[in-house]
């Protein structure tokens, strides 16, 4: 039963609020793609076990998508974030960087590396 | 293997029970393996298990990084059927059904196999429709299965309310041999066979790394230490990701919780299985009382393995409308299991980017019922490269768009 | 337009912890556009007499009011009879201005739930994930939530005074819902002060 | 005998007689009373049978970690199975009943297990029971089956008679359990200004202090106890609750509370039980220790209890569970019931101390005052059968030599103590094992981590291991104060109280089993899990067979798996599986604690959803109307909509061909209202539309419509529907029903999550309007009959919209058609929806006009040859196979889905395609009937090469048709395919265009 901030409210969201969206920061890939590229946009997730990204709407509410950096085997969250941006904020990756040294997620890593 | 049955309890019986030996042995490591298969869950066990009884492999070692069966294996609500539109899912789980009849017998350990009978609520007009298809493929492709009108159903089914406020029970689709079975015994009982053919069942050891050469499988470095190997087969239920990323490959799997729970035990009320789709729930009465109930799955990834609440919620309230009593029974327990989840929510049973190594997963809400049907079929595409049960559940299905998708007879209507 | 009618008719329930009744037909305009441009805070001036609402907040003047939706969008309460005519009043100020605005009035049910003030907030904290607590919420305040299985939002004009909002067609429900939250015998006792 | 006493009895209300029956006997107890007490005083030990073998059991415990006592209560509509005598109150006519008996609680058949108990070790289930194979079914499980299972299933006809309901409750600091360590805690944070809730599962204040005594700031226990409550309930921001119990702890500060609020008094106003649902920035769990039992033969004859129960029996209830009671103990804590039974004027004949050394200053105490004292003693069993007669005893370091036979009626037993750590544990705390004190508690190291990542649970009091007052206040005090703390609030700096704490205690000494070296006879009688009946012998034959794991052992012997999960029976069950292995405790390490707590009702959980709030049901405007009608209702997402609108007695099927007749010769009303609607507007509209259909849609010309379709990024077909163009920057969207929240979320997911630098706005305005269907060749007549708006042909062609005053009321016209009929589609705002039907049927009297429902809808747009999303759409199909090329516009680069259907599977010419299907006798197709081919696949399946997806009796070709997807079927028409029906036999249909009625569309365009 998670407890999410949406950037958008500003309200701490319950769970049943929320419809969680699956992996953020993904290209879209349409015609002229190769297969490879459209079948990991569409099939190839991201499932670590650990810090992940990943999108959310807060449906019983404002109605917006917003970006979460979570703990998939802690359910810590790092932070979230309106989803119109291509990578996440430097704050939210210094933010897990203090909690996870190290991490990585697809290309991104920590900001001061 | 000392041979189980009631002779055998009753001379055991005069001298206390103290000469049953252990069910399975628990050896170190060897050095090298044909056959090494990560995951001591009900599929890793029977995949090593028909290797050996179909295709005379023993030198097999089943390595475990808990104890076995201890994931999904003891998590899931233990339902059997096969009644899938789709013509392979309908291959493989009525495969697996037909094995688990004579399961008990042939692995000399009383799975429980129990063909009570499994019946799914058609509550509105597309599921009648979706049911009555099934009940169409399904004498096609030799799985018994039957549409019921509701009187049948509440015969059935004593418990029922037909006549809800909300979705009153038009019918059913009715497997008369499908059922549960005891989904640790289905554990037990398999490792117990291998253990009898000589395969080490290698429990408190993790795979840590997939050691390849030239683009082959050669071993596994483990907590136990470095083991070789010619073929490696990855049966790892809501660790494929993670197991498949140390092998060097991904995989279209994401992993999230699915909620369960049972009620405290009360006399036998209901004697078949009953799924209800349109409004989230299911249930059976175990052996010992209890009302089985299976929730939903949370809609995000985790590894928790722990219980949520609201899904628990939706089905529950499900259920009390659907089966009145149960609104005065007492939910003693809920938990969660992790379940491989793949975009058509179909299996992968398939080689990988890596010679000599196989992938079993992403069985999502399925995979107790496909048992040991996954294990045959498994040990068949590892023995000979290929198996008609298997040759459909290839992870590059995703990449033609040739799904496998079982949710369709949902489906929406105007 | 005297044959009008909203969701439940004027439809009310008392006997129980607090009054519930069908508030009747609402002026409802969704305005959507960027709230910080001046011609939209302007237009909306305009429209309600009130003031743009900040994040999470209502704000009201005689018989309009302005609740805050979203960062995009408002909702613009006024009398019934009038909704047309703002819509069309935005339209016309909003010429050049990306925006939306659209008469929404028909597309929901307003409640009211009136009583003692802890036991107007127990009723909605029966079906809303929300902090009602008086710390927490309180007039001016405007939230969208859920109420039970369907989105809804509320706000308090005043203490003792809840108005919430559904869609037209649950209106049934959510009116059984708050009737229920509100059976005798069912006070919690949570928010007394 | 176990009786009332003439003393004790601190919750009782001793002028209040209350009267209520046991297996139909009359019985009085005093109001105060639990269930379990008042049975006691009535001299009923025995309350229950055990599971398998169907043993007598009496009650052992006081509270929740109660095993045995487990009764059916009440009756009927109120009739509940598995209910604790110990944590029911009683309550005037209170009826129970004792259960897993036949035919009584004194005389049961199923006893006869008993005597085989040798045959039915652990797991003797997974060895027998194979052959002959069909007997598992038919023989074997039915028996077991009725032998297991405990309280008899409530009625299946019979309706809850009780209403539930839940609360969202928020506060900085949850304290869980209300006895002095949880008071404390509360009042420590409270004091801070931090909102504080209070959970008590029982109806009282103050857990076990004031039975064990002990003096608070000079005081009697109790007298702070009162201080506290009176203390917290002056404070405005604290909540007590009592007879709430913290069921659960989820992630993310998320707690479960369950509130009894009318168990106690059945039939009150009010719902009866609350679900709680808390966001707590802090947990404390201050729930406090469980006693263990001690393993040692015949420990589950009705009369050995735990010596804390006893000793709760005679101070809270005034009832004695005997007249001698031997205590038996490996711990000092056992000496206080013998202290209190002596001051009841009961006679203590014998103290066993299994330790060597024996007991500290509570020792001399007993000792003193003349009670015998043997060390390095303990039960080699218990004598009797249904009732304790008395104990042999043996020194505890040998084999059972009996070394004297004591007469006795009760037995108190204590293995010590083990803190309540599950709610800690439900969502990741972690126990470190203190071997001093032989328990599991909480590491506090390694506490649950909320959102943030911090520590969200603390434990404190017995539940974290501390013993004694002064260490319970402080630690308590110190858990309150971090709590408040870590919400933000600033402490005062206030201490805990001071307290007296009893003398030295000599520590406790772990004693697993009684005697260390039982012979197998003993170990076969010495109970772990009373309920489940598992006994010492069962945990060490499943370590013996190689389930050597926790997890395996709990299951291959089911302990702890009982209603009662483990609470008396884990911590001893592992210590003897530990010892068969030979390692410490800790290495087995413990099973997982699931919520909730104690088991809560189904019905708590449902809260208000059942009966007309079971879900919410959608309804149009005109939804009273089809009510009013009798028509047949569908659901359709959470819709209700007409099915057909039967006249009386006509059946359904009837009632639709004439719908349909009706419609195509004069004019038939639809309720389309529950059809999406969504507005598209802004400067980029024009290229989002061109991205979510499949059509070019920036091309419709104001005024116009066009059908569109919309596919998922999958490349699948999902939704359809007529786009009108309201202006030159907005769009208005149909979609289906149900469809609207869909698709409106598939907008903006693509909106805010790609296309953000976009500028258009979306709204959903399905309900702003009714939309009603008029459809027919006499359409046009009846609403030029109410006027108001030019519907000639010229003025509003096929596939234009319009919008005027109709009848008076403002309204937007379509001119679409779903039925190949000349027909229009009205929308009006809702509040003039039952306004506008009306006029629409009084206009249309004169036309016959006729209602009609969703199956004359399916059936009119099948002979036209129309899709139905979800008949010929299931998600797998795409619009290439349904011959909508057409609708696919070939100019553009890009749309949802393109780039998926030019994957290799989706252009394959062996995909089955839409065609139509007649069969050669006329009859109707059976509903998704499947086209053989020939022989089978290599997994032995039939080989087909199509299907039908919707079939129908058409009135108005008097035949069946039906549309399907067959292989290569366009170009292989008029060819005969086989459907299988169910029962084997062959219907032959043949391959036609899927068009039947008026392909021209010449009716339409009139």
């Amino acid at each position: 039963m998670l407890i999410l901030h949406c950037p958008y409210c500003g309200v701490m969201a319950d769970e049943t609020e929320l419809h969680g969206g699956g992996e953020a920061h993904l290209t879209r890939h349409g015609p002229g793609s190769s297969d490879e590229d459209f079948h990991d946009y569409l099939f190839a997730k991201e499932n670590p076990r650990g810090v992940h990204f990943e999108r959310w709407r807060h449906v019983q509410g404002c109605g917006k998508w917003f970006h979460a950096a979570r703990d998939t085997a802690t359910l810590e969250v790092f932070g979230t974030y309106p989803a119109q941006t291509t990578e996440p904020p430097k704050a939210i990756r210094k933010a897990i960087t203090a909690k996870r040294p190290g991490w990585t997620w697809r290309g991104f890593s920590d900001p001061a590396k | 293997m000392r041979r189980y049955s009631a002779f055998a309890i009753a001379r055991e019986a005069a001298r206390y029970h103290s000469g049953w030996g252990k069910a399975w042995s628990s050896p170190e490591p060897k050095k090298k393996y044909d056959v090494i298969i990560v995951g001591a869950g009900g599929h890793g066990l029977a995949t090593a298990f028909y290797l050996g009884r179909n295709f005379g492999i023993t030198n097999v070692a089943v390595i475990e990084k808990g104890w076995l069966g201890g994931g999904n294996t003891g998590r899931n609500t233990t339902i059997i059927r096969s009644n899938y539109l789709q013509d392979p899912s309908a291959a493989i789980y009525e495969k697996s059904r037909s094995l688990y009849e004579t399961m008990s017998q042939d692995l000399n350990y009383n799975v429980m196999f129990s063909p009570r009978g499994v019946m799914m609520l058609a509550q509105t007009q597309a599921e009648v429709r979706g049911y009555l298809r099934t009940a169409q493929a399904n004498a096609l492709q030799g799985v018994s299965t039957r549409f019921i009108q509701p009187a049948e159903v509440k015969k059935l089914v004593p418990i029922i309310n037909l006549d809800g406020p909300r979705y009153p029970v038009l019918g059913a689709l009715w497997q008369d041999r499908a059922g549960t079975a005891r989904h640790d015994a289905v554990a037990w009982g398999y490792a117990r066979a291998c253990s009898d053919m000589g395969m080490d069942i290698i429990q408190q050891c993790e795979v840590t790394a997939v050691r390849r050469e030239g683009g082959r499988v050669v071993g596994v470095d483990t907590t136990k230490g470095a083991i070789d190997c010619d073929k490696l087969g990855i049966v790892v239920a809501g660790n494929s990701g993670v197991m498949a990323e140390r092998a060097g490959f991904r995989l279209p799997i994401e992993s999230v919780a699915l909620q369960a729970l049972v009620s405290e035990p009360i006399k036998p009320c209901m004697d078949v299985v009953v799924m209800a789709n349109t409004v989230h729930g299911y249930m059976s009465q175990s052996d010992k009382g209890e009302m089985v109930i299976g929730g939903g799955a949370d809609g995000f990834n985790n590894y928790t393995q722990r219980g949520s609440f609201h899904h628990i919620e939706e089905t529950v309230r499900a259920l009390v409308e659907t089966f009145p009593m149960v609104s005065r029974l007492k939910m003693l327990r809920q938990w969660g299991g992790i379940v491989d989840m793949t975009g058509d929510r179909s299996p992968i049973l398939s080689k990988t980017p890596v010679e000599g190594v196989f992938i079993n997963g992403g069985w999502g809400t399925g995979g107790f019922k496909a048992t040991p049907g996954s294990g045959w079929a498994m040990a068949e595409l590892m023995a000979k490269g290929h198996s008609p049960l298997t040759d459909e559940f290839s992870m590059w299905r995703f990449k033609e768009g040739k799904f496998i998708d079982e949710s369709v007879a949902a489906g929406v209507a105007h | 337009m005297s044959e009008a009618a909203s969701a439940l008719s004027g439809a009310a329930y008392e006997g129980g912890l607090v009054r519930v009744a069908d508030a009747g037909l609402q002026g409802m305009v969704t305005l959507r556009g960027d709230l910080e441009a001046e011609a939209i805070r302007a237009a909306v001036r305009e429209a309600s007499g009130c003031d743009m609402p900040g994040q999470r907040a209502i704000t009201a003047e005689g018989d309009a009011a302005v609740a805050w939706m979203a960062p995009d969008e408002v909702l613009i309460l006024g009398p019934h009879a009038r909704a047309g005519d703002t819509c069309a009043a935005l339209e016309a100020a909003l010429q050049g201005q990306h925006h939306l605005a659209v008469n929404v009035s028909d597309a929901r049910a307003l409640f009211t739930v009136t009583g003692e003030d802890a036991a107007v907030r127990e009723v909605l904290a029966k079906l809303a994930p929300v902090d009602l607590s008086p710390g927490a919420f309180g007039p001016g305040d405007f939230r969208r939530s859920r109420l039970a299985q369907v989105p809804g939002a509320f706000w308090m004009p005043q203490a003792g005074v809840m108005r919430v909002i559904c869609f037209r067609s649950v209106a049934q429900y959510v009116f059984d819902l708050l009737c229920t939250s509100a059976a005798p015998g069912s006070r919690v006792g949570y928010f007394e002060a | 005998m176990s009786t009332r006493l003439a003393t004790g009895g601190r919750l009782l209300d001793k002028g209040r007689q209350v009267s209520f029956t046991f297996n139909g006997k009359r019985m009085t107890g005093c109001a105060g009373d639990t269930l379990a007490s008042a049975l006691l005083a009535n001299d009923q030990v025995m309350m229950g049978r055990s599971f398998k073998y169907h043993r007598p059991r009496g009650v052992v415990a006081s509270g929740a970690e109660e095993p045995n006592a487990l009764v059916g209560l009440g009756t009927g509509a109120r009739f509940e199975p598995n209910q604790r005598a110990t944590t029911t109150e009683l309550f005037e006519g209170l009826s129970a009943a004792s259960q897993n008996h036949w035919p009584s609680l004194d005389y049961d058949i199923g006893a006869v297990n008993q005597a085989f108990a040798r045959f039915l070790p652990a797991g003797f289930y997974y060895k027998m029971f194979m052959f002959p194979r069909v007997f598992w079914k038919h023989v074997y499980e039915p028996f077991i089956r009725q032998s297991a299972g405990l309280g008899k299933a409530p009625d299946a006809e019979t309706r809850d008679a009780d209403t539930y309901e839940h609360f969202h409750a928020y506060t900085d600091v949850l304290v869980i359990g209300g006895g002095i360590a949880g008071l404390q805690a509360a009042l420590a944070a409270g004091r801070s200004g931090a909102r504080v809730l209070v959970m008590e599962q029982t109806p009282h204040w103050g857990g076990r202090a004031p039975v064990d005594g002990g003096e608070v700031d000079g005081k009697p226990a109790e007298a702070f106890i009162d201080a506290a409550v009176a203390e917290l309930e002056a404070m405005d921001n604290v909540t007590l609750r009592l007879r709430c119990m913290g069921a659960g702890v989820y992630d993310h500060g998320y707690v479960l509370g369950y509130e009894r609020l009318s168990d106690h008094a059945p039939g009150a106003d009010g719902p009866r039980h609350r679900l709680w649902r808390v966001r707590a920035g802090q947990v404390i769990t201050a729930t406090g220790a469980i006693e263990r039992p001690l393993s040692f033969a015949g420990n589950d004859v009705p009369g050995v209890m735990l010596a804390s129960a006893l000793r709760d029996y005679v101070v809270n209830w005034g009832v004695s569970a005997g007249d001698r009671t031997v205590v038996v103990t490996n711990n000092d804590d056992a000496y206080r019931t013998a202290l209190v039974l002596l001051d009841a004027g009961l006679n203590v004949p014998l103290i066993l101390d299994a330790r060597a050394g024996g007991g500290g200053a509570l020792a001399d105490e007993a000792r003193a005052r003349g009670i015998r004292v043997e060390t390095g003693k303990g039960i080699a069993k218990v004598k009797g059968r249904a009732r304790v007669t008395g104990v042999a005893i043996c020194a505890q370091a040998g084999e059972g030599a009996v070394l004297e036979e004591v007469p006795c009626d009760a037995v108190a037993m204590s293995g010590g103590w083990s803190p309540v750590v599950h709610l800690w544990s439900h969502c990741g705390g972690k126990l470190n094992w203190d071997d001093a004190l032989a328990m599991f508690r909480p590491d506090a190291g390694r506490a649950p981590t909320g959102h943030d990542g911090a520590p969200f649970v603390a434990a404190c009091g017995a539940a974290n291991g501390e013993f004694g007052l002064n260490a319970i206040l402080k630690d308590a005090n110190t858990a309150g104060q971090t709590a408040a703390r870590a919400t933000g609030h600033k402490p005062g700096r206030k201490g805990a109280p001071k307290a007296s704490d009893a003398g030295d205690e000599a520590p406790l000494e772990q004693v697993w089993l009684m005697p260390q070296g039982a012979n197998i006879k003993l170990r076969m009688k010495a109970w772990l899990d009373y309920q489940n009946d598992v006994k010492v012998s069962d945990v060490q034959l499943a370590a013996r067979e190689g389930y050597e794991s926790v997890e395996h052992t709990k299951r291959y012997t089911t302990l702890g798996m009982a209603t009662d999960q483990g609470k008396l029976s884990n911590i001893n069950g592992l210590a003897v599986l530990s010892n068969v292995l030979g390692q410490p405790i800790p290495q087995a390490g413990t099973t997982t604690f699931r919520p909730p707590y104690t088991p809560i009702s189904m019905g708590a959980i449902a809260g208000e959803a059942r009966g007309a709030l079971f879900q919410p049901i959608r309804r149009t405007t005109v939804h009273d109307w089809h009510e009013a009608q009798n028509a047949y209702m569908e659901p359709v997402g959470h819709w209700r909509r007409p099915y057909c609108f039967p006249k009386a007695g006509e059946s359904h099927e009837d009632a639709v061909q004439r719908e349909v007749r009706a419609t195509r010769d004069s004019l038939g009303l639809l309720d389309a209202s529950t059809l999406g609607k969504l507005i598209v507007k802004g400067p980029d509209a024009g290229r989002f539309m061109d991205m979510m259909y499949t059509n070019m849609m920036s091309n419709l010309a104001v005024g116009k419509c066009r059908y569109g379709l919309m596919c998922s990024e999958n490349g699948f077909l999902m939704d359809d529907g007529v786009v009108a163009r309201l202006s030159d920057d907005t769009w208005l969207c149909h979609t289906t029903t149900g469809g609207a929240e869909r698709v409106h979320a598939h907008m903006e997911e693509f909106l805010q999550t790609e296309w953000w630098d976009w500028q258009i706005f979306v709204a959903n305005v399905t309900e702003q309007y009714a939309q009603f269907g008029v459809v027919g060749p006499n359409s046009r007549k009846v609403l030029e009959k109410l006027g108001g708006v030019d519907l000639s042909k010229e003025a509003l062609a096929f596939m234009q919209w319009t919008e005027g005053t109709l009848a008076g009321i403002e309204s937007r016209i379509f001119r679409i058609s779903f039925s190949g009929e000349l027909s229009y589609e009205v929308a009006v705002p809702a509040s003039m929806g039952r306004a506008f039907w009306n006029k629409l049927l009084e206009a249309g009297k004169e036309f016959g006009v006729t209602p009609y429902g969703t199956e004359a809808l399916h059936i009119m747009r099948a002979e036209k040859g129309f899709i139905m999303i979800g008949d010929e759409t299931d998600g797998t199909v795409i619009p290439q196979d349904l011959g909508l090329n057409w609708a696919i516009s070939k100019k553009k680069e890009d749309y949802i889905g393109k780039r998926a259907q030019a994957r290799s599977y989706m252009t394959n010419p062996e995909r089955w395609k839409l065609v139509g299907l007649e069969t050669v006798d006329g009859s109707v197709l059976p509903d998704g009937a499947y086209a053989v081919g020939e022989g089978v696949n290599a997994n032995g399946q039939r080989v087909v090469q199509g299907r039908v997806t919707s079939t129908y009796h058409s009135p108005t070709l008097e035949r069946g048709i039906a549309m399907g997807l067959v292989l290569h079927g366009p170009d292989r028409m008029g060819e005969v395919l086989d459907f299988p029906r169910l029962d084997g036999s062959i219907v032959q249909a043949k391959i036609v265009d899927h068009v039947w009625f008026d392909k021209d569309g010449e009716k339409q365009n009139v």
